[in-house]
């Protein structure tokens, strides 16, 4: 097959036939090089934090800088990379092709989702550098918020444009998932990262317009103090932390559900094996989506709402902790009698396992009433959320550009520094925040730029702090290496062969090493599961020859 | 009752935190059981199952019911107990006692400040050993939160509304009280104590802090350097934080941000405390509230000025 | 029968398929439009449950005649939505523009009705927000009195609802206004005329908005 | 494909479901010209709804639609319900638990709280403030916080005031300060500072309108 030829990668040449292409791969590509910038630059905001933190007093940076460089950091993880990066990049790429699809259902909305989401990214970090720095947190509580400097109009607008970007996103995937599925690919065959990234979708589309009008709220507070949350004005100060947590608590799936795709894939694809449980995983991640509307309230155990309130939360939340837990334990089965292949890909899948299973269990902590008192706002949630936004979504994130990179770019990279790189992020990462827990159920509470007051009773914080500091050293240079070789790969990688993985979903089987610009040929006939290896022998012959 | 600093967890030294804490541990525990079992069934099967050639073919695992069963079951038993015990012990925490003493907390950025039935007022919070109190907080500007670590004690502290909090000491001693809230520049230094006393040095401190006139000014002075959150801004060491230090202000050269520059007299100083933001100092932002023209009597100034003076 | 391949994309492989992912995601837009408004009504729920007594005295400052046009005007323009769809199933294209222009029109009657409503408003002070100011008298009110705490809360919230309502009828007539102009160049016909469907389902969702918007700010 | 596959809705029906929409919408009107206590709002809510779904069903066609279609209005609805009620079972029941002697109860009071922090209304008490001299008032009382220059101070600006407020709410501004607070500025400070400078004690009706029609009239 002269594949080569008719690849996505030629089918245009020059800067024009990237921005202006319909094209789901290349757009996938535009979001790839978008959000490992601002990945970039929230890594960097982080590493800042972290060194500020490697001593008690004043270290690098003064309080307020301190306040606006954690501010930034946040927002720009939360709403530009974690939020957009799976499905943006891996989503766009991988999904119509695994439901052998020519294109999502709307190639210029999603053209045009792009463009709305670089336009609300460089309002964000124009606002930045033009109209002034925000120091309220990416949580922007009222009142705090609302009296704060008018650069907070701005973030809430780019916030506010972003969210329309993962609506158009979370749109076209439904509508292609329901109308684009090639013939035989029926609900049942479908692969558990669409299933995933679906459910996802659906989150998006009915979580993010509330963000939408929580903003625009905000926005008249500051502007015409329309007193709904400012208590000055007699507003309610909680009634804003209900509208932010009801989006922003769903988010967490939009975050965590990709991720979990991604490792249901990688599990089946390097065990060789039936993923375990898939009707099970595939209809959990549809009812985690669903169920994650329901408990917001857990953000707000001591923010003053009612008690009865926080008891329904609570107990809402334990619902979701329980198809959580069984995927958990679906994905370690899926290994039991397969035949396990060590790849860098899987090596993320396994670091997936460990750190997002430290992060539900702590997760059960905070949700629990009376121990969430405590644990409220300190490190200890800190760590929590960083074990599941950071080792749970991006973790999983990275394995998955592993497992298409070859796909992707047509190119193999080294192996063993994709080893070296994986240690050195899981050693790294969990001495960052493993860390933390210690600290926050000593009782450190977050958002603090010095810590010497708590160090008064707690005097190992010192010891500490440094340690996590220097965990954060650690998980930068593997991130640094990730993208080093990554670019080698790019430019002196070996080629790679359509199927290096052995795989049985439609990317691998139905195209060349690398798509071609509408994907298939022809349109594949769907004759089997995602997963069914034991009547996939043709999947083995490309596999692992020569890697 | 566990007095005992551990590594997860800070003294406890009220009546609830020792349920918090049993409660804590038991799903501390359960969580490093069911952890090690999940990561430790993972590594052997990444390791029993290992890829050896190219050519495995694994067979087929017929999914059983059973196994799949007792992952649901046991997992929804656990979070019931979980539940319902944390539920008993929010209620526990939840419930001032009706015999409790009551103390007004205003938090304010970024400072605290407790009132006592008495007419008594402090910045650092003192409370008698064994005896419930109940904490009735409001703030006057932007959400602050009540955290004592070691009493497992916290709840956010609202404008416009009063929201509570209570607990009963077991032991003698001071600890500290943080805004656990994000709360802007000083929200890490927005720290203060409190002081647990036997009942009876407790009602001799109450006497005391009732407001008296025998003090000289700069006692006087002290005293609102406290009450008023000063300190918050304002150290007496000579660390500069988020506003200049008092040690050794009075009588220097101060430079302005416009490049002007005058000695801190009398008058300097008083000026700075009714209208801050005439002058500011290089390398200071115009941050400090300008109430205090209002607030503070002409006697409380000049017994402020008076204080800054001796330092 | 087969379209022109401009109308089908390459990506389709039926007309049927396209045409029910356009309005597949027209639908899933229109949630997304619910759930935006919901915040809206969130609030006013809260305020309402908290000081009814302030609510329900200030929405009397709100002339329910006026509303009531409104709902008239609006739902007068939700059926000739209807009308059109069903004369371009048919291939009537001369009642489709007559309709569309209708519809533009009853859009435009409400605009200007919210437009007298708002400046009536505005001169007697009732802004949102802080300068929320009531003094005079005038249509049988006087003003002043509802110089009440919690009632700006009321009139921001009103003119925030009407307000983001309004947005959407103005986008809705520019629809209208495009859609005119390709009817009238031949752009659509029995096979193919997406575009009046969905912008006929945006227009009933702005309809049915409007239809709580009534009740809660003018009436009860 | 044709028209065929797409159902023509008959006009006589569009027709008749606009005039139900109508007199659905008089019959609001006309209910809610009468009281009829707790009802008027599930009354109103009900007669709503009915003509949300007339809409939704037929002129927006989900009768005959993909049954998805409806599926996806119905999720959109009942999140919206949920972020409603979620939300309510806070703002409608806050209070503190409290112990009572039929044992542990969840709730105690609702958003009454507010009430209590409002500042206690000082008792009038005969006025000693010159009636005839609002000027010196103005200075000895206000002039600290307050100018009609248009500045920013540690008050608002009266520049214009006389225009923008009637004279009711410039008195009920000072005499209770903390019932509006303009954002920025710090709540209490007024009464306090008046109280402090006994001028609540001082006021009578008299000086006050004099000194109301003074600050009006700059």
């Amino acid at each position: 097959m002269s594949a080569a030829s008719h690849s996505y990668l030629q089918a245009g040449r020059g800067i024009g036939s990237w921005l202006l292409t319909t094209d789901h791969k290349r757009i996938g590509i535009l979001y790839a090089v978008a959000i490992a910038t601002f990945f970039l630059l929230g890594g960097i905001l982080a590493m800042l934090v972290r060194t500020e933190l490697a001593a008690p007093g004043e270290t690098i940076i003064g309080p307020d800088q301190y306040n606006q460089i954690f501010t930034l950091h946040g927002v720009v993880m939360v709403f530009l990379v974690i939020i957009p990066a799976i499905p943006g990049i891996l989503g766009n790429f991988v999904l119509p092709i695994q439901i052998g699809a020519k294109d999502v259902a709307f190639p210029r909305l999603n053209l045009a989702s792009w463009y709305i989401f670089m336009a609300g990214a460089l309002m964000a970090v124009c606002g930045w550098i033009l109209v002034g720095r925000v120091d309220t947190g990416w949580t922007f509580y009222t009142p705090y918020s609302s009296g704060a400097s008018n650069a907070v109009l701005w973030l809430t607008s780019a916030v506010f444009v972003a969210g329309f970007a993962s609506i158009f996103t979370g749109l076209n995937f439904i509508v292609t998932v329901h109308k684009m599925r090639a013939p035989g690919m029926t609900w049942s065959r479908l692969p558990l990262f669409v299933w995933a990234v679906y459910a996802t979708a659906i989150v998006q589309v009915l979580a993010t317009p509330v963000i939408g009008i929580t903003m625009v709220l905000l926005f008249l507070e500051k502007l015409l103090q329309i007193g709904i949350f400012d208590p000055a004005l007699g507003g309610d100060p909680v009634l804003f932390q209900h509208f932010f947590w009801f989006y922003s608590h769903p988010a967490v799936y939009i975050m965590i559900l990709p991720a979990m795709g991604i490792i249901s894939d990688l599990m089946g694809t390097f065990s060789r094996q039936q993923v375990s449980g898939y009707t099970f995983i595939a209809l959990s991640s549809v009812a985690i989506a669903f169920l994650g509307f329901l408990v917001w309230g857990h953000h707000m155990f001591v923010a003053g709402q009612s008690a009865l309130s926080s008891i329904i939360f609570s107990m809402l939340t334990f619902l979701i902790g329980i198809p959580t837990g069984i995927k958990v334990f679906n994905w370690v089965a899926t290994m039991y009698r397969g035949s396990v292949w060590l790849r860098t890909p899987m090596l993320y899948a396994l670091m997936f396992l460990f750190l997002f299973t430290i992060g539900g269990l702590t997760g059960i902590m905070v949700g629990v009433l009376a121990v969430d008192v405590h644990l409220h706002d300190t490190y200890f949630v800190v760590a929590h959320f960083h074990y599941v936004m950071m080792g749970g979504a991006l973790i999983g994130l990275i394995g998955g550009m592993h497992y298409w990179w070859p796909k992707i770019t047509g190119r193999l990279y080294n192996e063993t520094a994709g080893r070296i790189a994986a240690i050195l992020v899981f050693v790294g990462f969990n001495l960052t925040f493993f860390t933390q827990f210690i600290l926050g159920s000593q009782g450190m509470p977050r958002r603090y730029h010095d810590y010497a007051s708590f160090m008064a009773s707690y005097p190992e914080a010192a010891m500490l702090n440094m340690a996590s500091t220097a965990g954060s050293y650690i998980l930068a240079v593997g991130l640094v290496m990730i993208l080093v070789y990554c670019l080698h790969s790019l430019l002196r990688g070996r080629k790679a062969p359509p199927n290096p993985w052995g795989a049985c979903t439609l990317e691998w089987t139905h195209t060349g090493p690398v798509p071609d610009a509408h994907n298939f040929h022809e349109t594949p006939l769907v004759t089997r599961g995602p997963y069914d290896f034991h009547i996939a022998d043709d999947v083995f012959g490309t596999a692992d020859k020569d890697l | 009752m566990n007095n005992q600093e551990t590594l997860w967890l800070p003294e406890a030294a009220s009546t609830v935190a020792g349920s918090v804490d049993a409660l804590f541990y038991f799903i501390l525990w359960v969580s490093t059981v069911l952890f090690v079992g999940v990561i430790g069934a993972m590594i052997l099967f990444a390791w029993r199952y290992r890829r050896k050639s190219p050519q495995d073919r694994p067979v087929p695992v017929r999914e059983n019911k059973l196994v799949e069963a007792s992952w649901i079951i046991i997992p929804c038993i656990l979070v019931a107990i979980v539940f319902v015990w944390g539920f008993r012990v929010f209620l526990e925490l939840g419930v001032a006692p009706p015999n409790s003493y009551e103390i007004n907390v205003r938090a304010r950025t970024w400072s605290w400040l407790f009132e006592y039935p008495n007419g008594a007022a402090s910045t650092e919070l003192h409370v008698p050993v064994n005896r419930p109190v109940k904490l009735k907080m409001s703030s006057e500007d932007v959400t602050h939160s009540f955290f004592v670590p070691a009493f497992r004690v916290k709840q956010d502290v609202l404008q416009g509304r009063y929201t509570y909090a209570w607990f009963e000491a077991t032991r003698q001693d001071t600890f500290q009280v943080f805004c656990a809230e994000y709360c802007g520049s000083a929200h890490s230094l927005m720290v203060t104590s409190v002081v647990v006393q036997s009942q009876d040095a407790f009602e001799a401190w109450l006497a005391d802090n009732v407001l008296d006139e025998s003090l000289t000014p700069a006692e006087r002075g002290e005293r609102l350097y406290t009450q008023q959150g000063c300190f918050a801004c304002h150290s007496l060491d000579g660390t500069e934080t988020t506003g200049p230090s008092f040690q050794g202000l009075a009588g220097s050269v101060r430079t302005f941000t416009d490049g002007t520059s005058t000695e801190a007299d009398a008058n300097y100083l008083r000026t700075s405390i009714v209208n801050p933001a005439e002058k500011i100092v290089a390398g200071f932002e115009p941050l400090m509230p300008g109430q205090y023209a209002t607030t503070l009597s002409a006697e409380e100034v000049d017994a402020l000025v008076a204080f800054i003076e001796e330092q | 029968m087969s379209l022109s391949p401009s109308t089908l994309k390459h990506y389709f492989t039926t007309p049927e398929q396209q045409f029910d992912a356009a309005k597949l995601g027209m639908w899933l837009f229109l949630v997304t439009e619910i759930l935006l408004f919901s915040g809206m009504f969130v609030a006013y729920a809260v305020y309402r449950a908290w000081h009814p007594e302030v609510f329900a005295h200030a929405s009397e400052l709100l002339d329910w005649r006026l509303g009531g046009l409104n709902t008239v005007v609006l739902l007068a323009s939700s059926f000739t939505v209807a009308l059109s769809i069903h004369f371009v199933q048919k291939g009537e294209n001369d009642k489709v523009t007559v309709l569309l222009i209708l519809t533009l029109l009853c859009a435009a009657i409400f605009m200007v009705v919210k437009y007298f409503e708002y400046s009536g408003k505005f001169d007697h002070g009732v802004f949102p927000g802080a300068a929320f100011a009531p003094h005079g008298e005038g249509g049988g009110h006087d003003y002043a009195e509802y110089d009440m705490p919690f009632a700006a809360q009321f009139f921001s919230i009103y003119f925030v609802m009407t307000g983001i309502h309004g947005v959407h009828v103005l986008v809705g007539m520019g629809l209208f206004a495009w859609l005119v102009t390709r009817v009238i160049r031949g752009h659509f016909s029995p096979e193919w005329y997406t575009p009046v469907e969905l912008t006929g389902l945006y227009w009933h969702l702005v309809d049915i908005i409007w239809i709580f918007l009534f009740p809660l700010l003018y009436l009860i | 494909m044709a028209a065929g596959h797409h159902h023509i809705i008959p006009i006589r029906t569009l027709g008749f479901v606009f005039g139900v929409l109508i007199m659905l919408t008089i019959l609001t009107v006309v209910t809610s010209r009468i009281d009829l206590g707790v009802l008027n709002v599930p009354l109103a809510l009900a007669i709503a709804g009915g003509k949300a779904l007339l809409v939704a069903l037929i002129f927006m066609a989900l009768k005959y639609d993909n049954p998805v279609n409806a599926l996806v209005l119905l999720l959109g609805v009942v999140f919206a319900v949920v972020f409603l009620t979620l939300t309510l079972t806070d703002t409608e029941l806050r209070g503190t638990l409290g112990i009572t002697e039929s044992g542990t109860t969840i709730l105690e009071g609702g958003h009454t709280e507010e009430a209590e922090q409002a500042v206690e209304m000082p008792a009038p008490a005969t006025g000693t403030l010159p009636v005839a001299n609002p000027e010196e008032t103005f200075e000895t009382y206000c002039a600290l916080c307050h100018n009609f220059t248009g500045e920013t101070a540690v008050g608002p600006t009266l520049m214009g005031l006389g225009d923008r407020q009637p004279s009711d709410s410039i008195r009920a501004s000072i005499m209770e300060p903390d019932a509006v607070i303009i954002s920025g500025y710090p709540p209490q400070l007024m009464s306090t500072t008046l109280n402090a400078m006994g001028f609540y004690s001082k006021v009578d009706d008299a000086s006050m309108d004099t000194l109301i029609a003074w600050i009006a009239s700059q």
